[in-house]
This record gives structure tokens, C-alpha cells and sequence, in this order.
């Protein structure tokens, strides 16, 4: 089983691990252990881009203990390019809504206390 | 399989409370049993529902209840599926009086929190949702929410203003309920012009921390005719999973475990969305309340909004919702919140809603869900 | 009302572990789904079993297990009954089966706690006592069973040295455990000379705090017929209550809630005490194996550190008790414990305990309780 | 209802507030709301002498968060005398089995944050 370290390493450098099945070709994140697609335990590790656009997006300015001196921040989940992936992190400096409109270019640009930090491209 | 019934129901008021978690667990469990008109000896199991005992540092629950209704050896367990644990622990008591195994149960949903303060509840929750990549990530619950109501309002062209009107509307109904948390009338300029929670969420679009504590007695069909002339049947009972992170659903303004849940309960009474009465939803946060209203079936996909504006979800409207005040205005206890939907139910059906009665209701529905709807069960009731 | 069988099973090792609470609780129900030889999408519902969750960040453990096995949709739920949340969860399950709501069902017990420290974990044990009466009083639970211990002594004569004797057997059986925690022969006079916890309790009186997770598969006879050789029946469950502060009860060298489950589970499966040729039982501390071994039936009142000194609990005695090590020697992660017991009976049953198998063994008991015995349930399995 | 303030104030008093079944005449702590023997609601409430006898006891030296200052003490179960009624609390200064026999004659001394307090008559 792969853990979350190496898909944290990835994320550092600006990648997704991800785990293809290898029965259908259904891409999952690294916390999966059966295809969610056809059943299938068998995965190969396949380190994707870690680019894409905004689904949809929050900005916090009541948060959770640790995060009161990045408020307001955003809260955001992206569409991976090139697939059907979806992931979610921290992005700072988002003030106003007008500052991230949906489908803005965006990517993986590291991880640390404060989860999978995403930035504009 | 026996028929079940609701032979009687009880709650605390919903709000910032000062007694203690089990002292508000026993509150609403006397209530609910001299409601069903039962001695405690006749009670054979209890589902306990509660999500953060630890804030008021009492776990395991269930026996210190049973120890003070008096009825220390019957068994008790504790149920959690974050906000939706009530709904979730009445359907095991359904189960097991469907199954036979027990005659008469007591479920009894609990949380006591806000002397806790916005901080740790806030922090606490979060651990709710897949902490890994939501709560770590700085998500909060309101956060997550106002993320679905980004993507809703953007997808089917609907306004900061139709979520307004869907707190002004569950307010007016939490007016009537003397058991509400969030007595006050509003309009949809108070709920416009009040602090940014998480955008697009304003604070009068967010339920509030409450505590309080319902309870219901459970039995089968044979003991509630024996019994009373005072209950009602449940006639549908799903159940229903999502994939736990927002980021792991393909629609984003949709919740599938509702609809796996409410198609599930449908089935099981032999109804359609259109046979409903009234029903209780999880309103966390306004967003809420229109997703699940379409996910149930009581409108098509991105018309709820317009339903609401059109006042067809008021007391008086087509399918009344949430006339209990909901979890916006009646408050969210999150362990609690479940059963007191069904508490809700009982009342509306034998005639103890008062000023919020929905008139000629005859079939009542509840809806509740765990964080974003990752876990949900529905549960159909019929007059008798 | 269908038979129910146990298809499956799977545990991680007892211990301190790195991996997080979610990625113990996968492996354990990885395991249980691949030694059960089914897929996960034949699976209908998840019981989870836990007490902190809030420990490792995560409650609402349900949906990130089911959306982690690729089964999002699936609908889950978390049970707590202090210590004995996995056999409460178990009996859950048991139940929907036996009553024909599912087919399939995974029962995944996980606790992971070792990680927040002794103080952390005493305090919020604690929460798990009357805590009005017991923890608020400085009891901790190694105290509340040092009371039962002393009144023991007391009223029977017995030793501490009888005490060490329980810890030893169950360090013997643990040595033959790959999974277990404490795999360490240790003799009585090692117990003697460990550290006081709570007088007359040492440290090798204590089950150890534990990381783990263990799941079994429970299914339809009907299922596991038209599927599998490798399965076992259960054929006996109770549960019980008792009043949650040990001044509540009579006699305080025994547990009401134990008697009261071992005899509806013994009703259920025609059998008495004499038919059971092994029991994994509430070891939390050495104490509680003599409490338990009497209350199910196994010895009269008072007599079972006489059995112990003669070795009639020993793997190869008249009746094993704890094969596993037990809580003691195998580890106690709370939320897994009553799983880990189901666990190790399947392996007893299906030829797959090794080193430690008991010889000749059709029928097993499992029983495990919450707190000082304030929840309980017992299980009675047999080979197929 | 009672509250377990009133039941507080007693026990500071050297009191238990006890309810008495109105119908079998069980008594019952404070926290109880149904006659554990008959059923019954109905209490009326008796201020009891907080006296009696050790049942059992033990001496913690690993305790729970802010217990540490009063390492060892007891926990004690006592028997009130001329009843069935047991109650539970903290005893300080307890610091060996010999300091303390079964069957030892004991009072209710206080409430404060370590719970009731109980000592040595
Ligand atoms: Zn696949
Ligand atoms: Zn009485």
C-alpha cells in the first residue's frame, strides 16, 4: 500500500500520485484500495500534473483552530486537466470572490500544516 | 417482518442550555416516555445518538441514562454519523423492532456544545468531513457548503437571495415553535447584510451551534394498538452513502446519498415525492434545504430555488418544509437533530404542532444527513 | 429470522502505529473482504466500531472507509459503547442480517490513541465512567477495577498473586499471537514488581492502551453456503446492561450486564457454560477475567482464581480462556477489541490460529464490555 | 427536578440529597428520575447524615488530567449508614492499604473539583 508520505512528496513537487486500475483504467487518489469503478484491487501509480481549474470554491473568514492567521483564505476543489480527477486544498490570498472567478487555471503548489496548498497558474 | 410505530415523543428546548449532556438526555427521554404513556420497565433497548459527548466529558452514555430512567440493566449502545447520528440511531431501533428482537425501544438523540465555544466547535466538526483533504485543508463545514452553494448558484443561475429566503421562510415556521433556538423574524436584507461566514454564506445562512436533546419511543404495531390511539406508523426507512470529500462526486450540487436513501424509503411505502405532506430536510445552511428538496424528488433539478420564491415550501404552500423551523431556526443539537425531526413528525400527525400545524398532513417525511450528506437516512411516516 | 455467518476476517497488529486511524481501519477491512473472497461492492453496509475518533482527527470514519474501498454509496454508521463499542457494533450487524435488511455487511472495529500520550488517554477514558460520580473523582479506570479488585480479594480470599497468574497465562498465549501488542513471557513475580497504577493493580495487571483495527464479514447462511466452506455460525447473542457507577450495584464482584448478555446469548444457542470450548473475554484487567469467567457461567462465584491456579483456562484446559493473549497480552485498541475477539474465534474455527489453536474446538463465546461493565454483549459461534 | 447543585450544597454540608420512592419508599440518589424498584415517578426528597463504612477503595498514583497534585489518593465506595444507598468519592492522604481497612467508618467532607470529597470520621 502506498501511504500518504509519498503522495505528499508528490504533492510538494507540484505533482498528483494517483493509482490507475489496471483492469478498467479508472483514475483514483492514493487513499483508494478498490477501484470504485469495477471492484478491481490492482492499481499502478501513475504521478500526474498536478494542474487544472476551479469547480468551486469558499473563502473562510471563520475558521477552524490553526488557521485564524491565514484568514480570509480559500477553500478550493480542482479539476485535474486531462482527466476526471478532482482535489481539493488551501489556496491564500483569495479576498473577494472576484479575485477566483470558477474555471481559473490553477495548480498544486505544495503541501504543508495546511493541507494541499493550490495557486493560480 | 412487524410493522414499527412512534408511540410518543419528547425534546428539550433547542439552544445554549445549562444542564448538563445527560441531564438534557433524560430531560427529553421522561418527556418521551410520559408522552407514549409507558412505565421505563417496559423498554427494552435504548439507541443513544451523539456525536461529541467528550465536550461535556460523558461518553458511553446510554448506561447512565438507563441507570437514571431507573432501568440499569437494559442495554444501550451510542450511535454517530456526525449531524445525521439521529437519524442513522432510529433507524437501528427501527431494524430491531422490524426485526423483532425488541417490543418497545427508546431513541434518544443528544448534544450539548456551546459553552465549548465557535472555536472548538468549529474545529471539532470539521473533523466530520475527510479530514485529510477537507478539514486539514482549512475546510469548515460552513466553508464546504458555501463551496456547493457557489457551484450551485452558478450552475442554475440562482441568487444570494433565493438562499435568503429560505432562512426567512424557516424562521417564520421556528417562530411557532416554542422549542426553537432562533426565535426572530427575519427578511432577506437581514440575512443579506450579516457577516460572511464563508462566501458565498452569510451567517443567517448557517444553522447555529445548539444543544438540546429529542427522544422517541419506538414500538411494534401490536404494542402501539394495545397500547394507544396516539401514534403514528413508519412506513419507509432508507439508508444511503456519498463519496465522504466533495472532491469525490461528479456533481457537486447534489447529494447521492439522499437520493439512494429517499428512493430506498419511497420504495419500502409504495410512494412518490408527490404523496408528501410536509417534510423535515437537513437545512445546515440554506444551500441545503434546496439541494436536498430536489434530491428528494419535490422539485426538478435546480428548481427548488424558484419553489422557494414562489412560497410553495411554506406552511401553507404545496409541500410544507421544515415546519418545525428547521435546522436553521429550530436549531442543530447535531446529535439530537434526527430524532428531533421524527419528534416533529409525531407532533405534526397527532395534532400537537399547534400554530404550526400543516393542515390535513397525513404522510411526513425526514431528512438527515452526516457533514456534506456523505451519510443519510429518510424515513416515511403515515396518521393513523 | 435468517442464520447469520461470519465469512471473514482480518486484524492489523495490536501496538503503537504509525499509519493513521482511516488507513488502520482499510487494511483491517482489506483484509477481512479478501479472507471472506468476496468483492467490495457485495458489501451492503459498514458497521464501524470507535470511541476517539477525535483522537486522530477523524470521526464520521464510516464514509471515508466506504469511499476508500471504492463502495461511496454504501451506507455506514460508527457505534461506541466505551471498550465494548465492537461488540454492540457486532450485535448491530448481526441483527440487519439475521433480519433480512442486508446480505453482506462489514464490521470494522479501529481505535488509534497511543499517539496523544497516558495523560490524554487516562483523562478521556475517564469520559467513559459515570463521570459525575467516578471520573470527576479522580477514578481512573485502572482505579475503578483496583475497587472491584480489592472488594474480590476481600470477599474470596483470593491473592494478588492470583491476579499476576491471569496476566502470565494471557502473556504465554499472546507469545503465540503474531498480531498481538505485548509479546513477552513474563512470570508473577514480574507482575508483583511492576510499577503500582492503582493499588492493588500493577502494570502488568493493565491492558496496555493500543493503535489497531480489526473487521470481520457477516453474511446470510444462505450467502455463505452458495459461496464459501470457510465460514462460521453464530448461533448465540445477548446484551446487557448495568448501573454506570459501580455504587450502583449490589454486588461489586460481579457485572449485572454480563449475566444478563451471556444468558440471552446461551438462551438463543440451546447451550449452557459447559458447551463452550473457549471464550476471548474482557481482560482489561486481570481482575475482570476472573469477574467475567464467573459471570458467564464458566466457575462458581469465587472460584475461578482457584481455576486459574490449577491451569484450567490455559490453551489446553478444560475451557481456554483468551487464546489470543486476550486484551492484556494482545492489546486493547477500544473500538476494536469486540471485533478482534469475533476475529480470533474465526480463526480458532477455520484452522487458521496456529500456534495457538485449541484443540477439538467447535464452539466459541465472545464477550466484551464497556466501562466497568456498564454495556455488554456476548456471541456464541460455532464451526461449520 | 432536582438539580445536582442542590445535591452539591449537601455534600459541602456533609449531607446527601437522596429522593425516596414515594411508593416502595427506595431511596435513590439524586440523579435518578424513576423508582429503580417500583416504577414510580413520584420522590420526595431526604437529607441523609453522609456517614458510613468503606466498601471498597483504591489508591491511584496514575491519574487523570488534574489529578497529578493530589498523587496517591483514594477513590472510595461507601456504604451510608442504617441504608442500602452507596456513594462513591475522593480521599486525600491516602497513601497505603494499611491507612485505610475495609469497613473503616468514613464521612462526606466537601464537594469541589476533585468531586466529593470523603475522610475519616
Ligand atoms: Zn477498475
Ligand atoms: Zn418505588
Amino acid at each position: 500500500m502506498l501511504s500518504k508520505e509519498e503522495f505528499i512528496n508528490n504533492a510538494k513537487a507540484g505533482k498528483i500520485l494517483a493509482r490507475k486500475c489496471t483492469k478498467c483504467g479508472h483514475l483514483h487518489l492514493v487513499t483508494t484500495y478498490f477501484c470504485q469503478n469495477c471492484g478491481n484491487k490492482g492499481f499502478e501509480n501513475v504521478i500526474i500534473d498536478g494542474k487544472g481549474t476551479v469547480v468551486t470554491y469558499t473563502i473562510i473568514t471563520v475558521p477552524p483552530a490553526g488557521y485564524e492567521k491565514y484568514v480570509p483564505y480559500a477553500w478550493v476543489v480542482m479539476k485535474v486537466d486531462n482527466s476526471e480527477l478532482r482535489i481539493s486544498g488551501f489556496m491564500a490570498e483569495i479576498k473577494s470572490p472576484s479575485d477566483l472567478p470558477l474555471g481559473t487555471k490553477i495548480k498544486i503548489a505544495g503541501h504543508d500544516e495546511r493541507g494541499i496548498i493550490l495557486e493560480k497558474q | 417482518m412487524e410493522k414499527v410505530c412512534v408511540l410518543g415523543a419528547g425534546s428539550t428546548k433547542y439552544g445554549k442550555l445549562e444542564d448538563s449532556i445527560t441531564d438534557i438526555a433524560l430531560q427529553a427521554s421522561v418527556d418521551a416516555i410520559e408522552s407514549a404513556g409507558i412505565e421505563p420497565k417496559q423498554i427494552q433497548a435504548g439507541y443513544i445518538s451523539n456525536v461529541f459527548g467528550i465536550a461535556d466529558k460523558q461518553v458511553h452514555l446510554g448506561p447512565v441514562i438507563m441507570s437514571d430512567l431507573g432501568i440499569p440493566q437494559v442495554p444501550s449502545l451510542s450511535i454517530e454519523s456526525a449531524c445525521g447520528s439521529g437519524s442513522v440511531s432510529f433507524r437501528e431501533a427501527f431494524a430491531n423492532v422490524a426485526a423483532g428482537f425488541y417490543d418497545v425501544v427508546l431513541a434518544t438523540g443528544v448534544e450539548k456544545v456551546t459553552h465549548t465555544g465557535t472555536e472548538w466547535t468549529t474545529t471539532y466538526f470539521s473533523y466530520c468531513s475527510d479530514f485529510f483533504y477537507e478539514g486539514g485543508a482549512g475546510a469548515s463545514f460552513p466553508g464546504l457548503f458555501a463551496s456547493m452553494a457557489r457551484a450551485y448558484l452558478a450552475e442554475f443561475k440562482a441568487t444570494e437571495e433565493d438562499l435568503a429566503m429560505v432562512a426567512v421562510k424557516n424562521h417564520d415556521n421556528g417562530l411557532l415553535n416554542p422549542k426553537a433556538h432562533l426565535r426572530k423574524k427575519i427578511t432577506v436584507d437581514d440575512v443579506l447584510k450579516s457577516a460572511v461566514v464563508a462566501s458565498p454564506l452569510k451567517l443567517y445562512d448557517c444553522c447555529p451551534f445548539s444543544d438540546g436533546a429529542s427522544a422517541v419511543i419506538l414500538c411494534s404495531e401490536k404494542f402501539a394498538k394495545a397500547h394507544s390511539k396516539n401514534y403514528i406508523e413508519v412506513i419507509g426507512s432508507g439508508r444511503g452513502g456519498s463519496p465522504a470529500a466533495l472532491q469525490g462526486r461528479d456533481h457537486i450540487t447534489e447529494i447521492p446519498s439522499t437520493k439512494i436513501a429517499a428512493q430506498a424509503a419511497y420504495k419500502m411505502a409504495g410512494l412518490t415525492p408527490k404523496d408528501i405532506d410536509f417534510a423535515e430536510v437537513h437545512d445546515c445552511f440554506t444551500i441545503a434545504e434546496l439541494v436536498d428538496s430536489e434530491d428528494l424528488g419535490f422539485f426538478e433539478k435546480g428548481k427548488a430555488a424558484q419553489a422557494v420564491r414562489e412560497g410553495r415550501t411554506k406552511l401553507n404552500g404545496d409541500i410544507a418544509i421544515n415546519p418545525s423551523g428547521g435546522l436553521k431556526s429550530k436549531g442543530h443539537p447535531i446529535g439530537a437533530t434526527g430524532i428531533g425531526q421524527v419528534a416533529e413528525v409525531f407532533d405534526q400527525l397527532t395534532g400537537k404542532a399547534g400554530e404550526r400545524t400543516v393542515k390535513d398532513a397525513k404522510i411526513g417525511l425526514t431528512h438527515n444527513f452526516g457533514a456534506t450528506g456523505a451519510s443519510c437516512a429518510v424515513h416515511i411516516f403515515k396518521s393513523v
